[in-house]
């Protein structure tokens, strides 16, 4: 697909039109309803258990370079690092990648600076490790066995580390919580967590902790561009259980990558 | 005890004949033994294997950084007379402005720019990646013979339930709304089932090729 | 300015480093100068406007049709060839902020003799290798260059990662023999599906069903067959399901940033 | 009497308890040696020989003489284990035949590999490089559209010289082969862990109806069942155990039909750890419930 033909572009614009209008209109002040998301509630629990063990929390953003899933990570981390903050616990954020790295740095100095305590902020504690995916979970596994960390956070991109994060993890007896958009890697962080977000859930995450009406009118939005998918993918399959149609008219089921 | 002494002289012998391969063998060596080394409990060995690890990567990836990336794409542009790319080198130092107190918000506008990137592909990626997986949903539920009405039909309640799950605005609260955002949970945990097991293969594929190193390049017991 | 009145193709390459050098003070300082006098109030705009930009280019190439006979739109070449290139060199050149970090931690750890000192010297002693011999090797053509980068290569970074890689296999095995237990009925789904299918894959489990016709009705019961139906079918059905609301949130994502609505992260703070 | 029954079976179920709690190391150390164990001493296990590798078998035997074979090599290190066992298989099964091949490779790592492999095993079937086979050398993987198209029309100036930078039509296996298009291609095999079959079908495939092997790697495999279903490619070899099964029907036991062992083997570990597991559990729940 290297254009947009005229299908494609009309299913973006009525999705881009249903977030953007649920946006605005959670703005002006509609409240808006978001059901409970057991994994994201026990983010907190998880930054309780640290604080009460006097231990560390660690907190892995993944390892894609700064992209949406990453984004949405240092979301979560903001969130992570304003409660750890308060509580004085430490939270080691080892990255991958050098722009994501000085985002979280930033990230981490506000979260200090905001509760009143910049002089509690160490600039040890952010770490860049590599940019080989291996080399990054080697070093993942030493601050996990090293730092006797109490709870282990990973929120953002994964790929075949992730199964080492994790049992790592759970071998040094640390509480975990697990966020990612990486669909394949979902089975292993639930073998291995204690609570595991699952595919979009991962994205109503800024909206479900930060109570923002901007966020959660997206997510809302979200729903109904969902609902739209559902019934695009409903026609088709009426299209293609009408012999006759799909006979005379076989352009129906290809229309989106027609080109 | 034999057996040790011939295999010591033949490594000896390698040494002799062949010092950087079997240099070479035996660097890889301990590198795949210190990082096994972690499975029993963590040691001095493994840090320093991972420290060497992690050092080793970080020079390389600046030298692949400068040799296959910054050359070619930059410094033999600008060498051969394409002046504005001088301009990446200050949008790359913009970055640096992180460091000051004041005027961090210069690596602002360049994170925007990378930012304003990233999601302006996303329309494009949204369309390449979904197009062909909505196109593959369009499953006939007539027409066909019978076992694949089944699969399909199948195929087609485990999508919506499934999607029905990830519905967050509206509250799963009568038993109608509740049933099939729990069936979705049912097959996505199936389906996380079949991809647990078929990734078994692979990786047991790469802790062969790695036993097969140790046992057949350095032991030398399997043939 | 200088690269291209002073200098040209062809000179030596001490003269472009001194030109390029110049050239960056000249033109970033006055850029640094400008963007300085941006009241404060005005720069969350300025970023806003350089972010929509950006965002402009790779959407409107999306859009915009292309001519009849064309290989792409008037934005295609410059979307995908010049811009790629840029973020290419523009996050290379961020490297150096990881390097940097990267050596400043293990630097202190020397210094300041912390425990496990010896380990950062390890870690300086491999960067410098990796990158000196990497150098050696792109200058010199002697064949004891290549050889030293090659074996450094395979000893301290191929071999480790492969061996990094091939951990999973272990820890697959005690997660699944922890993980995998009949306590719910999802868990039992999940044990059963991953059990099916991990017998399906292996020989012994062909082995299994040999005995059933290659071809017809029966055939579909051979557990090579069923194995890839679950994989075809249900799971695949299941995975499309997860990834239309992902990207579904991706797209909601990115139309935020774009837009600079985005809330939370770094992006509420002052400039 | 009964009290001491009781006790007894309580006792049992306390011992299967514990076997819910298995140490992970044991696990570890149990999977590194079932691992090894086959890769050492070799031992029968049965192998059904799939379909899609007997299909792919066939079109070599099928292949006539005077065409040449192209084995597409894509893997480098990283997938060792599975790629270079299935190209071997190839090649050994060429060379067997009296088959001429020709190896182009788009990873410099896996040229090396390959071009190795290929001058051991011609070594020890007495045959000669130029005349029964020859390696064409590696190509960076962003020109390999062009260069599949340019095969298409025009072997020798779109190859022009091979791996020892000799122009390739001073070689005798080169003589008469002009293009994919005159029919001079009989075969197309793709070694590779990643997605890039959909080039071949497309470019190759499509305009010249050459057939098709491909050669995945098991967590690729998946992939390439569409178009295999769909009759593009004549038969495909899944990872380590495809390469197997093309061994047995050559009638080897090289590396992969050991290896396939250890995959058996760790499979039935996970397998047997896992109703050991739930063993333990049901016995635990039984004994909380009784208590």
């Amino acid at each position: 697909m290297e254009h947009a033909n005229i299908p494609i572009a009309v299913l973006e614009a009525v999705l881009v039109f249903l977030i953007l209008y649920k946006i605005f209109s959670a703005r002006r002040g509609r409240q808006l309803y978001i059901r409970r998301i057991p994994g994201l509630n026990a983010i907190d629990e998880a930054i309780g258990r640290a604080t009460e063990m006097g231990r560390p929390i660690m907190f892995s953003p993944g390892i894609r370079p700064l992209d949406l899933p990453t984004l949405q990570a240092l979301s979560i981390l903001r969130h992570v690092t304003k409660i750890a903050a308060k509580y004085g616990t430490r939270v080691i954020v080892p990255t991958c990648d050098s722009v994501v790295y000085t985002i979280a740095e930033e990230i981490s100095k506000d979260a200090y600076n905001s509760e009143g305590r910049p002089e509690q902020f160490n600039p040890d504690d952010i770490r860049y490790l590599s940019d080989d995916q291996f080399a990054y979970a080697s070093g993942c596994v030493g601050i996990l066995t090293r730092e006797k960390v109490a709870s282990s956070l990973m929120f953002g991109a994964f790929f075949a580390e992730a199964l080492i994060l994790a049992e790592t993890g759970h071998n040094v007896g640390a509480m975990q919580v697990a966020g990612t958009p990486s669909t394949t890697q979902i089975p292993f962080f639930i073998t291995s967590c204690d609570y595991t977000i699952i595919g979009d859930e991962f994205y109503a995450a800024s909206a479900y902790l930060s109570r923002e009406p901007t966020l959660l009118g997206s997510l809302v939005g979200q729903d109904y561009a969902k609902a739209v998918l559902i019934i695009v993918v409903l026609l088709g399959i009426v299209i293609a259980s009408i012999p006759w149609l799909n006979h005379h008219y076989p352009s129906l089921l290809t229309l989106f990558s027609k080109t | 005890m034999h057996i040790v002494y011939a295999w010591l002289s033949e490594h000896a012998r390698q040494f002799v004949s062949n010092p950087t391969e079997a240099f070479a063998l035996w660097l890889a060596v301990g590198a795949t033994l210190g990082i096994y080394s972690i499975l029993y409990k963590e040691n001095a060995v493994y840090r320093l294997v991972e420290h060497i690890y992690i050092g080793a990567a970080a020079g390389y990836y600046s030298y692949i950084g400068w040799a296959q990336t910054l050359k070619p794409l930059w410094w033999d542009r600008i060498t051969s007379g394409e002046w504005p790319w001088i301009f990446a080198l200050i949008g790359g130092s913009m970055f640096y402005f992180i460091y000051s107190q004041r005027h961090v918000w210069i690596s602002r506008v360049i994170f925007g720019a990378l930012l304003g990137l990233v999601s302006g592909a996303a329309f494009k990626g949204f369309a390449g990646l979904n197009v062909d997986r909505i196109e593959a949903s369009f499953k006939p539920l007539w027409g066909v013979p019978w076992p694949n009405i089944v699969s399909n039909a199948l195929a087609m309640l485990i999508l919506l339930t499934v999607m029905i799950y990830f519905f967050f605005s509206f509250e799963h609260k009568t038993r109608l709304h509740r049933a099939p955002a729990n069936l979705g949970r049912w097959f996505l945990m199936f389906a996380f089932g079949a991809m647990f097991g078929s990734t078994v293969m692979a990786r047991m594929s790469l802790l062969i090729g790695r036993v097969w190193f140790l046992l057949h390049d350095w032991l030398g017991v399997a043939h | 300015m200088f690269t291209q009145w002073l200098v040209k193709p062809g000179a030596p390459q001490y003269l472009w480093v001194l030109a390029v050098l110049g050239d960056f003070l000249i033109l970033g300082g006055a850029l640094f100068f400008l963007l300085r006098m941006v009241p404060s109030r005005f720069r969350k705009t300025l970023v806003a406007i350089v972010t929509f930009g950006a965002g402009l280019i790779y959407s409107v190439e999306f859009f915009v049709p292309v001519p009849a006979g064309k290989d792409g739109n008037f934005l295609t070449n410059f979307a995908q060839k010049t811009v790629t290139d840029v973020v290419l060199v523009l996050s290379t050149f961020a490297l150096g902020l990881g390097i940097y970090s990267l050596l400043r931690f293990h630097g202190r750890n020397l210094t300041r003799m912390r425990p496990g000192w010896h380990n950062s010297l390890a870690l300086y002693v491999a960067f410098f290798a990796m990158l000196l011999t990497g150098f050696w090797s792109m200058m010199s053509k002697a064949p004891a260059a290549a050889n030293t980068f090659d074996v450094l290569f395979r000893g301290t970074v191929a071999a480790p990662g492969a061996t990094m890689f091939s951990i999973i296999a272990f820890y697959i095995v005690s997660a699944a023999y922890r993980a995998f237990r009949i306590r719910s009925a999802e868990a039992t789904l999940m044990l059963a599906a991953a059990f099916v299918v991990m017998l399906g894959s292996v020989p012994i489990g062909e082995y299994l069903t040999s005995g059933l016709p290659v071809t017809g009705f029966w055939s579909n019961f051979r557990m090579e067959n069923v194995n890839l139906w679950i994989l075809k079918e249900p799971n695949m059905a299941a995975w499309r399901g997860i990834s239309f609301g992902v990207e579904i949130g991706a797209l909601a994502m990115a139309l935020r940033t774009w837009l600079s609505l985005e809330r939370g992260s770094f992006f509420e703070r002052e400039l | 009497m009964e009290r001491q029954n009781q006790s007894r079976g309580d006792r049992i179920l306390q011992a299967f308890e514990s076997l819910q709690h298995i140490d992970r190391r044991v696990m570890y150390a149990l999977l590194a040696i079932v691992v090894a164990f086959p890769l050492i001493r070799n031992f029968r296990q049965p192998l059904v020989v799939t379909w899609p590798v007997q299909g792919a078998y066939d079109t070599i035997e099928k292949m006539p003489a005077d065409k040449l074979a192209i084995i597409d090599i894509l893997w480098d290190s990283g997938t060792i284990a599975e790629s270079r066992p299935q190209t071997e298989a190839l090649i050994r099964h060429l060379m067997i035949r009296n088959k001429k091949f020709a190896i182009v490779a788009f990873m410099p790592q896996g040229n090396k590999l390959a071009y190795d492999s290929a001058k051991a095993i011609g070594k020890e079937l007495g045959k000669v490089y130029g005349k029964d086979w020859i390696d064409w050398g590696y190509r960076p993987g962003g020109a390999m559209i062009q260069f599949m198209m340019g095969l298409g029309r025009d072997i020798p100036g779109t190859v022009k010289s091979d791996i020892e930078g000799k122009p390739v039509t001073s070689y005798p296996i080169m003589q008469g082969v002009k293009s994919i298009k005159n029919g001079d291609v009989g075969l197309i095999a793709e070694v590779t862990p990643s997605g890039t079959l959909d080039y071949w079908i497309a470019f190759v495939y499509g305009p010249y109806r050459t057939p098709i092997i491909y050669c995945p790697t098991a967590v690729m495999a998946p992939e390439g069942y569409n178009p295999l279903d769909a009759g593009q490619i004549k038969g495909m070899l899944t990872g380590m155990k495809g390469a197997a099964e093309y061994e047995s029907l050559l009638g080897r036991k090289d590396f992969a039909t050991r290896a396939t062992s250890s995959l058996s083997t760790s499979h039935l570990l996970i397998i047997v750890l896992i109703i050991i597991g739930n063993i333990g559990y049901i016995s635990s729940r039984r004994r909380r419930r009784e208590g």
